[in-house]
């Protein structure tokens, strides 16, 4: 049986020269949007699990998205919601439209259209998420096959040509070993080659580079830029590294118990954080200055259990800032200040007077890639 | 054609670095060591069942000679059969004419056995490959129709269908075959073979029903079977969620996917009904007095005919251990986390 | 319904036609097997296969009957006559002449001789039993047959009984053989039917094709020749142009297929594959058949009634009183009934009434009495047997009945069922305490008689064995007998009939008197055609000779539709 | 060979006997191509040696495929190494029997990279983290079942609400958190830790390396720690080791090795690490290097790092540089190692 | 169900009443087939102790072959006079002894001698394997008669000759299931947790293969109930007059032209049976699935 594929805009392979999509500087509209976002696992003999609680964002063509967050809040299965590849016993509800089409409840056929050619995904987990049976070439062959009417030596060729973009060594190699034969890091670059082999509109980065060396890391990182540039791809970055996501997201994105908590423009936010969840999350980085061994400065308590989620602040029970109402009252994600949204009822103090660095423009360095 | 041009100009130590590449391929070499094990496991077979056949079926001579016949009767048709050497003697100059090539004559007919084969192994060989051939055919595609949507409508026919089927012995399913087809519709025949001699329809039309009636049931097994573990696996991997998330669609997924990892249970399940229908072809070949190999065993090992079981059995033993030889190359092959086996 | 009269069948078969091809159907476990091939000096299967081997040999004489199935009798076919001396110790024996193999040679007496003493000393076990020919006569022919006669016996064949035999069979003239016995044997032409010294092949035939290829396309002077053989599966034949009966036979071309079970032998005929089925057994089937308008129904005539053996020389059937209490436990009038639908024909002893000497009742026999039953197991402290048969046909269905009918007099009964050869293999063993079988055959002498039954030597007998033998191996070597046994062996030996029919009288009486066996009733499978099929033994009863009968396949006709 | 391990042995400072040292590891895959054609061999790991004291954090960073779960994997004898040895409590591991291996296997537990795959999908939480208890102790249901609750706690999560999941019904960072419980719920003394935090939000992170330091104080765990994040290595580790191509080409005390690397490729790492000032919010985006990696199938002569070096010099192409001693416990293996530690102190900045 | 389920809960209807739905309809898929393999279960097993049922031997000859409806016979008499209906119930009961037991056996023994080769693999393995090779390639047919005349059929023997063809199958099967379960690194993990074989064994990749086990057992009740009947060819089997359905099938299809209906009955109880355990296993193992 044949997949029918429909040629969603003109897309030219990585590499090639830009089909004149959006550069930086322009303000394009969001290509994806979510609104009201819900997930519910429920399995019988279990009460029911609320994953995601009303998750609202939208993302523009060629800019860069991090979701950061507590973990277990509701990251990973928000965007798999949007794939429509969850499993059977979670229940989602709102909306999400991909360039005005709705993903949400979509039929399995439509959605078939929609992913790997509009939205690519790398899974968390690259060593479930690889078929162990399958080389890896032939993995990468079948995600450019999807998309591409080719011959089966020019598929194998493209393959080895992903393999190379995402610096596997020794990728004509590489292509015939199996998942099992490739380390941690090796995998996961398998799992973006695979992402990247349709040129999607919205690449969706599920902690894609936790498995990487920094100087790797640095390089697939310039290859997406690289892509956003030329292809104007929007990009999801789920990422526990707020360093990463300071330095190449756009706009920033808190996630605390299946809700945003803070939600603002990268510079904003980490200038300006004002949900205690996100300046406790600052304070627990560790830092390369600090000498080794000084014990870091976490927050005492757990998240809350996803299906008895009490009433009110979800973050109450850990929140040194918290107060009377927060227990009474769930506060809304408003947009504080313009382009800056939080859900607190005794935020951190603006702290627009502290500004003390320069701020980086994220658009302004030319690397040369490869 | 010139024969030279037919070989190749290969510089000796290339020809040399590709075969021992290939023979150093540990396949190669796990095929050639199973090989030999296998040769040894048929043989060790013949010597059990040689064993047992003499333990249990009795005064041969008497069964063959019935109840009319007087003692000095019994005796020279014991003789005349050769029992009267023992049994270790008889096994092992069976066993040494075997090596020679010369299967030997059957006890009771006195006919060499070899012709014995001519005449039926190709009926049975016939029967299996084709209902292999067929049950496999209907059942992967259907099975996996079925998993494509799991408790869909024709999901559920098919279980129904299936189960009915499973439900169904293959003796009365032949029955039911021959009075629809024979009796009712006058359409195929009821009974006999047409050997291929005969031309290709005829012999198709007389294995048509003993080939349904074989492999229906073995259908309703492989599809169910199947089907389960697709959904298995379509529901439990992980990767099948890569897949789908690159856009490949449900039959892709089942296919290059699911049905891959499916098909080492798949494999062994055929590997094992290889060899045990072999010998199930029995019945079937009773039905539709078909001159089979498995009568011929039924009925040698009933009269206690010992070389003709034993060259039945080495046939039989053969196919099942050749079969589920190749099924464990085929894991090989398939799953490369098996060949390379770390642990 | 009631069974289709047999003599009405054959009344309307109007004048048979020549032409046309018909397809037997026969039971691969019995008339339809015959893995040790179609020669008769080599065939252990001969009695089963009678209807290949007359379709191929003719046969020297057959076992005929009137159209209603009566007054059954052995006529002389390729034989012209027969005669007895007035010792009864040299019998004359005639052949028709002008009759060749059907490779061309001449059948004649010398073929008579190179025949017999193949079919006597090869070992088949299709050979008869005590022909008791004269041992001290040499033989008076040229070396050249003899010599014929020597390549064609296996290796390993007495010299001196072949030196014995060749001088006791003597080629008076080309036509005129003369057997001499050492004693009189007065069944030898009553059994001949169903042995293979009726069935002559051709010896010029079996030095062209050699022993092995002779069992599988062997040449006879029957009404059909060999066309092809897949042994026990399909013997295919046509017509001998050369047959001595001036215009037979009837049909052009005759197969015989082996089919497995009497339900694949139905659908076949139904499905229009065949013509015929020879004894279908399974009464419910026979039944349907009855009912069907496309099919004609034959009963065979019966001459071999049901009997449970008990095993007198083990308990608890040592004990006459155990004996006695089955006697009377047993209602064979319900089993009839229930099981045959009441068309069997009961019978008190080893006759059935298509059989010489048919005996029907025996003063003081046994019959079913619940409460004398009772009171014998009772008085016995209870009874617990257990009870063998075959596992095939109608047997398991009558064993269960039994069963049933038994468990009221109080007796535990364990059922038994084998196949075959298993069944053989208990027999001789003698661990066994009652078996339900069939006992007699047209002339109770022959085939699976009344002497293989009761016999005291025969391994398939349990009446007591003679005194001081400690077993039936013993008893022959020191020639020790039973009262019945010397009865069974002056029958034998006895030409006038009504003397014959006495003697088998007191052995009745005996068996009864001591209990040795209740006799049920004789009940035998039927042949069954498609309509327009007609012949004698086919669809005009003929008694079976041992088991099944001698169908004249050259009188085998089809109306053209 | 001996001048590397007697350099080794000596720069450990004092004179305790390692807790376990490493002697010439090497592992060796062999490739093979389709059909199961032998095609390459995988130098995974080439000769390393290290040693890890008692209540010593050892990190070991390095390039992906560089050999580090490899050797982690070497070292407990998952993959028999295809020689070297391994040193445990004056023990050699490698080709010890099965049933000794286990007796020290209580003592060197294990996180892996993968956490899903590490736990059996079919279990509950409860099972998983119980096992190295039924495996090892002799406690009793109750005691166990105590102590499973209270290590879920310890890693942070709640045992009420954890205890009868399935990893399934578990994110990424809560299925690591469950095989660390794991790990350490026999007081092992060493862990070794294959990634184990990276998938943890860093408020986990931070609590789970606090959770870390307060068992390496208390009880005097040892850890080898296997991280790409080079803050979160040199927040742990007293030590740091930098893995190559299957080599471990400087290993010295964290404040050096990130202050004053040695090796090029060491200074390469720390030039891509990304930062991020906790009090401003100021974002630093790496430099991206350049160059390939080469392949572990046919590492380059001399120094494997040399393909990508700016300073590499023919020598570099032919010798293999020993890993020497440059500072006190300081080594490098590099002919031309960065002696200028102010300069890459600045650099830093 | 993946398919079709996560599109249809996708539907933004999806609500806590959906979801009860859904966990009802579930449920139901789980009990109503386990309901009736305990009705079936209770039928055959208690049935003849509380049932008004005639005994399902010993009938009355002359009320052979009655049809359906006969008065004291609901579905009439076979041709020895006993009851169809208390054959099918006795009957019942010898063949899920017999399927249950074959499918235990096969189950405890094979199941294990398959997933301890796949986990001890080298030497252990290929020595194991071979010896099943060599049970496999047994020619089933030699086999079958051989017990037949050497013991004599009864269903001790009947059993035991199905035990012979299962334990090597399932062994097999859950060989290969467990080879790709013990290349898992949990597996490992199990092994640094000091796990003993065998807990890795049962604890480990017992439930692991189970799923593909259960797939195939469910299947085996009625292949085992079948060729029980089979085996009646061969002159194995439950001998006569004791009931299986299995002999019940073989002894109707001798005559099957005259006397359809008795092999309907047992033919139709069969089904409803292997109809009812595939169900009940399919759902078990849903209830399995880890997700
Ligand atoms: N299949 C499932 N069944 C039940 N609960 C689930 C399932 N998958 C995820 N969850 C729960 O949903 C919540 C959100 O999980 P998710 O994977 O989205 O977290 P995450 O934000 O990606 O975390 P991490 O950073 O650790 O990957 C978690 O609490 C998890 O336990
Ligand atoms: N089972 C195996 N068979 C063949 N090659 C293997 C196997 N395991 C690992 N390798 C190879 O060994 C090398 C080292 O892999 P390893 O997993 O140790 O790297 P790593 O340092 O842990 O990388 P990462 O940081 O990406 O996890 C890689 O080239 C890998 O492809
Ligand atoms: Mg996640
Ligand atoms: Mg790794």
């Amino acid at each position: 049986m044949n997949v029918v594929e429909t040629e969603v805009g003109v897309e030219a392979p990585v590499g090639m020269a830009p089909s004149g999509a959006s550069g930086s500087g322009k303000e394009p509209r969001p290509i994806l949007e979510v609104n009201d976002l819900r997930v519910t696992f429920s399995r019988a003999g279990a009460p029911p699990l609320h994953a995601v609680n009303g998750l609202s964002y939208s993302v523009r063509s060629g800019r860069t998205l991090a979701i950061i967050g507590e973990s277990g809040s509701g990251k990973s299965v928000s965007v798999r919601a949007l794939m429509g590849l969850l499993p059977p016993s979670a229940f989602v509800t709102g909306s999400a439209t991909l360039s005005d089409t709705e993903l949400i409840g979509m039929n399995e056929k439509a959605l078939r259209q929609i992913r790997g050619n509009d939205i690519a995904m790398v899974f968390q987990d690259p060593a479930r998420s690889l078929n162990p049976t399958m080389s890896v070439g032939k993995q990468i062959g079948e995600a450019v096959r999807m998309h591409l009417q080719i011959g089966r030596k020019e598929v194998a060729e493209r393959a080895v040509e992903l393999l190379k973009l995402v610096r596997l060594p020794a990728a004509e190699h590489r292509y015939h070993e199996y998942p099992h034969q490739l380390s941690g890091g090796m995998r996961q670059r398998v799992m973006i080659a695979i992402a990247l082999a349709a040129n999607p509109k919205l690449l969706i980065a599920d902690e894609a580079t936790t498995a990487l060396d920094v100087t790797t890391q640095a390089q697939i990182m310039e290859l997406l830029v690289d892509l956003q540039e030329r292809l104007g791809t929007a990009v999801i970055m789920i990422s526990h590294d707020l360093a990463l996501a300071a330095s190449y997201a756009d706009d920033v994105l808190v996630m605390y118990a299946g809700k945003i908590v803070e939600r603002a423009d990268t510079k904003t936010l980490f200038r300006h954080v004002r949900h205690p969840y996100t300046k406790a999350l600052l304070e627990a980085i560790p830092q390369l200055g600090v000498p080794s061994h000084t014990s870091l400065k976490t927050i005492a308590g757990e998240p809350p259990d996803l299906s008895a989620l009490p009433v009110g602040c979800a973050f109450r029970a850990r929140c040194p800032r918290a107060v009377d109402i927060c227990a009474i009252k769930e506060p809304p994600l408003d947009e504080h200040e313009p382009g800056h949204r939080f859900a607190c009822w005794n935020p951190h103090p603006a702290s627009g007077d502290k500004d003390t660095g320069i701020p980086i423009d994220i658009r302004t360095r030319d690397e040369d890639l490869s | 054609m010139t024969s030279s041009a037919l070989i190749p100009v290969v510089r000796s130590e290339e020809r040399t670095s590709l075969l021992g590449r290939v023979a150093g391929s540990p396949l190669v070499r796990l095929a050639v060591r199973r090989l030999l094990v296998s040769v040894l496991i048929v043989f060790a077979i013949t010597a059990i069942v040689f064993a047992l056949l003499e333990a249990t079926s009795g005064d041969i001579a008497r069964k063959q000679a019935g109840m009319s016949a007087s003692e000095e009767q019994v005796a020279a048709l014991r003789h005349q059969m050769g029992l009267d050497t023992p049994p270790v003697v008889r096994y092992f100059s069976w066993l040494g004419a075997v090596f020679r090539g010369d299967f030997g004559h059957s006890l009771i007919s006195g006919q060499p056995i070899s012709t014995l084969l001519a005449e039926r192994l190709p009926v049975t060989i016939e029967l299996v490959v084709l209902a292999f051939v067929v049950s496999l055919a209907v059942a992967v595609p259907i099975a996996v129709l079925a998993a494509h949507k799991p408790g869909g409508i024709f999901d559920r026919i098919v279980m129904v269908i299936s189960m009915t089927l499973l439900a169904l012995p293959n003796y009365v399913l032949a029955l039911l075959l021959v009075i629809v087809f024979s009796v009712m519709l006058r359409m195929l025949p009821a009974i006999g073979y047409a050997p291929l001699d005969q031309g290709v329809i005829p012999n198709l039309i007389s294995v048509t029903m003993p080939v349904l009636a074989l492999s229906i049931p073995l259908f309703a097994f492989y599809t169910r079977f199947l089907r389960g573990d697709l959904v298995e696996v379509m529901n439990s991997e992980d990767y099948v969620e890569t897949a789908r998330s690159k856009g490949a669609g449900p039959w892709r997924v089942l296919w290059q996917h699911a049905f891959r990892n499916s098909s080492f249970g798949m494999l062994t399940i055929v590997g094992l009904n290889v060899g045990g229908l072999v010998g199930g072809t029995v019945i079937i070949e009773q039905i539709f007095a078909m001159p089979g190999l498995g009568v011929t065993l039924l009925q040698g090992a009933l009269a206690g005919d010992s070389p003709v079981v034993l060259v039945c059995v080495i046939i039989f033993a053969a196919i099942a251990v050749g079969a589920n030889l190749v099924v464990d190359l085929m894991y090989a092959v398939l799953d490369p986390r098996i060949r390379y086996g770390s642990h | 319904s009631p069974p289709t009269s047999p003599s009405a069948a054959g009344a309307d078969a109007g004048t048979p036609q020549r032409g046309g091809a018909i397809t037997v159907l026969l039971d691969a476990g019995f008339a339809g097997g015959w893995a040790t091939g179609l020669d008769p000096a080599t065939s252990n299967t001969v009695g089963a296969n009678l209807s290949q081997m007359s379709a191929i040999y003719g046969g020297l004489f057959v076992l005929n009957a009137d159209k209603d199935g009566k007054n059954g009798r052995i006529e002389p076919t390729q034989a012209e006559s027969f005669k007895y001396s007035s010792d009864g110790l040299t019998l004359t024996i005639k052949l028709r002449s002008g009759m060749t193999f059907s490779d061309g040679t001449p059948v004649n007496a010398d073929a008579v001789l190179w025949n017999w003493v193949r079919d006597l000393d090869s070992g088949s076990t299709s050979a008869p039993t005590n022909v008791l020919l004269a041992r001290n006569m040499k033989p008076k022919i040229s070396s050249e047959l003899k010599q014929s006669i020597l390549d064609a016996l296996p290796a390993g064949y007495d010299p001196v009984k072949v030196e014995q035999d060749m001088g006791a069979i003597v080629p008076v003239d080309d036509l005129t053989v003369e057997v001499h016995f050492s004693a009189v044997n007065a069944t030898f032409i009553n059994g001949l039917p169903g042995t293979n010294l009726n069935w002559l092949a051709s010896p010029t035939a079996y030095k062209k094709l050699g022993a092995a290829a002779f069992k599988v396309t062997p040449v006879g002077a029957g009404p059909f020749t060999i066309a092809s053989n897949t042994m026990s599966q399909k013997l295919a034949l046509e017509r001998n142009p050369h047959y001595f009966k001036s215009g037979l036979p009837y049909l052009d071309k005759l197969t015989f297929q082996s089919v497995t079970g009497d339900q694949v032998a139905y659908q076949t005929l139904q499905a229009g594959q065949a013509d015929a089925i020879e004894g279908l057994s399974t009464v419910s089937l026979i039944t349907k058949a009855q009912s069907n308008p496309d099919l004609q129904v034959t009963l065979i005539p019966p001459t071999s009634p049901y009997v449970i053996q008990l095993n007198t020389r083990m308990a608890p059937f040592d004990n006459i009183k155990a004996r006695e209490a089955i006697y009377y436990a047993t209602d064979w009038a319900a089993i009839n009934k229930g099981v045959f639908n009441g068309n069997g024909e009961p019978s008190e002893s080893f006759t059935a009434s298509a059989g010489l000497f048919y005996t029907p009742k025996v003063p003081g026999y046994r019959t079913f009495d619940l409460a004398k039953a009772k009171a014998l197991v009772q008085e016995l402290g209870g009874l617990k047997i257990v009870l063998n048969t075959i596992s095939t046909g109608v047997a398991p269905v009558v064993v269960t009945a039994l069963q049933t009918q038994w468990k009221k007099a109080g007796i535990d009964v364990e059922l038994k069922t084998q196949a075959l050869g298993d069944l053989i293999s208990t027999f001789i063993s003698g661990q066994w305490q009652s078996f339900l079988q069939t006992a007699g055959a047209w002339d109770p002498a022959t085939g699976i008689g009344v002497g293989v039954r009761f016999g005291s030597t025969s391994p398939f007998s349990g009446t007591p064995l003679p005194k001081g033998a400690a077993n039936a191996k013993d008893a022959l070597k020191q020639r020790l007998t039973t009262h019945l046994d010397d009865l069974l062996a002056s029958a034998a030996g006895t030409l006038d009939v009504a003397k014959r029919g006495d003697l088998y009288k007191q052995v009745a009486q005996i068996i009864s008197d001591e209990a040795y066996a209740p006799f049920g009733f004789a009940f035998s499978p039927a042949e069954i055609v498609r309509k327009g099929v007609h012949g004698p033994g086919l669809t005009t009863p003929i008694p079976a000779v041992a088991v099944n009968t001698g169908i004249l396949y050259d009188q085998v006709w089809v109306s053209k539709k | 060979m001996t001048d590397t391990d007697q350099m080794t042995l000596s720069t450990t400072a004092t004179r305790l006997e390692p807790l376990l040292s490493v002697r010439n590891l090497v592992q060796e895959f062999v490739s093979r191509g389709p059909g199961g054609v032998k095609t390459g061999v995988v130098h995974a790991v080439s000769d390393v040696s290290l040693d890890l004291m008692s209540g010593e954090t050892l990190g070991i960073v390095g390039e992906t495929g560089s050999g580090k779960t490899t050797l982690a994997r070497s070292i407990i004898q998952l993959d028999r190494p295809q020689s070297g040895e391994v040193i445990f409590e004056g023990q050699n591991l490698v080709g010890m029997s099965k049933r000794r291996l286990k007796q020290a296997r209580a003592n060197i537990q294990m996180v892996y990279q993968d956490p899903f795959g590490s736990l059996n999908p079919r279990w509950r939480i409860q099972d998983v983290v119980e096992e190295p208890l039924l495996g090892y102790t002799r406690m009793k249901s109750a005691a166990r079942r105590e102590r499973v609750r209270e290590l879920l706690d310890m890693v942070g999560l709640n045992p009420d609400v954890y205890l009868r999941r399935r990893p399934m019904e578990l994110s990424g960072g809560q299925a690591q958190r469950v095989a660390i419980a794991r790990a350490i719920a026999l007081n092992p003394k060493i862990i070794i830790c294959d990634e184990a935090i990276s998938s943890l939000d860093v408020l986990i992170q931070a609590q789970i390396i606090n959770l870390f330091e307060k068992l390496r104080a208390e009880l005097g765990l040892s850890y080898l720690f296997i991280a790409h994040n080079l803050a979160t290595v040199k927040q742990v580790s007293d030590r740091v080791a930098v893995m190559y191509l299957g080599r471990i080409v400087e290993v010295g005390p964290s404040e050096q090795i990130y202050n004053a690397p040695l090796h090029p490729y060491t200074r390469a790492l720390l030039d891509s690490v990304p930062g991020l000032d906790p009090e401003t919010g100021v974002a630093h985006r790496p430099v991206a290097q350049e160059g390939e990696t080469p392949s572990p199938l046919d590492p380059p002569s001399g120094c494997r790092f040399r393909t990508r070096c700016p300073f590499a010099q023919d020598i570099c192409a032919e010798v293999n540089p020993a890993l020497i001693e440059h500072r006190p416990g300081h080594l490098a293996a590099c002919h031309f190692p960065l002696d200028d530690p102010d300069g890459v102190a600045a650099a830093l900045k | 169900m993946a398919v079709t389920e996560t599109s249809v809960s996708i539907a933004p209807v999806a609500t806590v009443a959906g979801m009860r739905a859904a966990q009802i309809r579930h449920r139901l898929m789980l009990w109503v087939p386990a309901g009736f393999v305990i009705a079936l279960m209770a039928v055959c097993f208690i049935g003849p102790f509380v049932l008004p049922l005639p005994a399902p031997i010993g009938g009355d000859i002359l009320n052979s072959s009655l049809p359906p409806g006969a008065p004291g016979h609901l579905l009439g008499t076979d041709a020895s006079g006993n009851d169809i209906l208390s054959r099918l119930i006795y009957g019942g009961r010898s063949s899920l002894i017999v399927a249950i037991t074959v499918n235990a056996v096969g189950l405890a023994i094979g199941g294990l001698i398959g997933a301890i080769s796949a986990y001890a693999g080298g030497v252990t393995d290929a020595i194991i394997m071979r010896a099943l090779d060599v049970l496999i390639a047994f020619p089933s047919l030699v086999l079958i008669i051989v017990i037949a005349q050497g013991l004599g059929p009864s269903l001790s023997t009947t059993i035991l000759a199905l035990i012979a063809f299962s334990v090597p199958a399932v062994a097999r099967l859950s060989r290969s299931a467990a080879l790709q379960v013990t290349s898992m690194p949990f597996i490992q993990a199990a092994q640094l947790s000091g796990s003993p074989a065998w807990r890795v064994l049962l604890r480990h990749i017992a439930p692991n293969i189970a799923p593909q086990l259960l797939n195939f057992l469910a299947l085996g009740m009625g292949i085992i109930i079948v060729t029980e009947g089979a085996l009646s060819f061969l002159g194995l089997g439950i001998p006569v007059p004791d009931p299986s359905w299995g002999n019940m099938i073989f002894d109707g299809q001798q005559a099957l032209s005259a006397t359809p209906l008795q092999v309907l009955w047992p033919s139709l109880a069969l089904l409803l049976t292997v109809l009812a355990f595939n169900l009940l296993g399919e759902n078990v193992r849903d209830e399995m699935s880890t997700r």
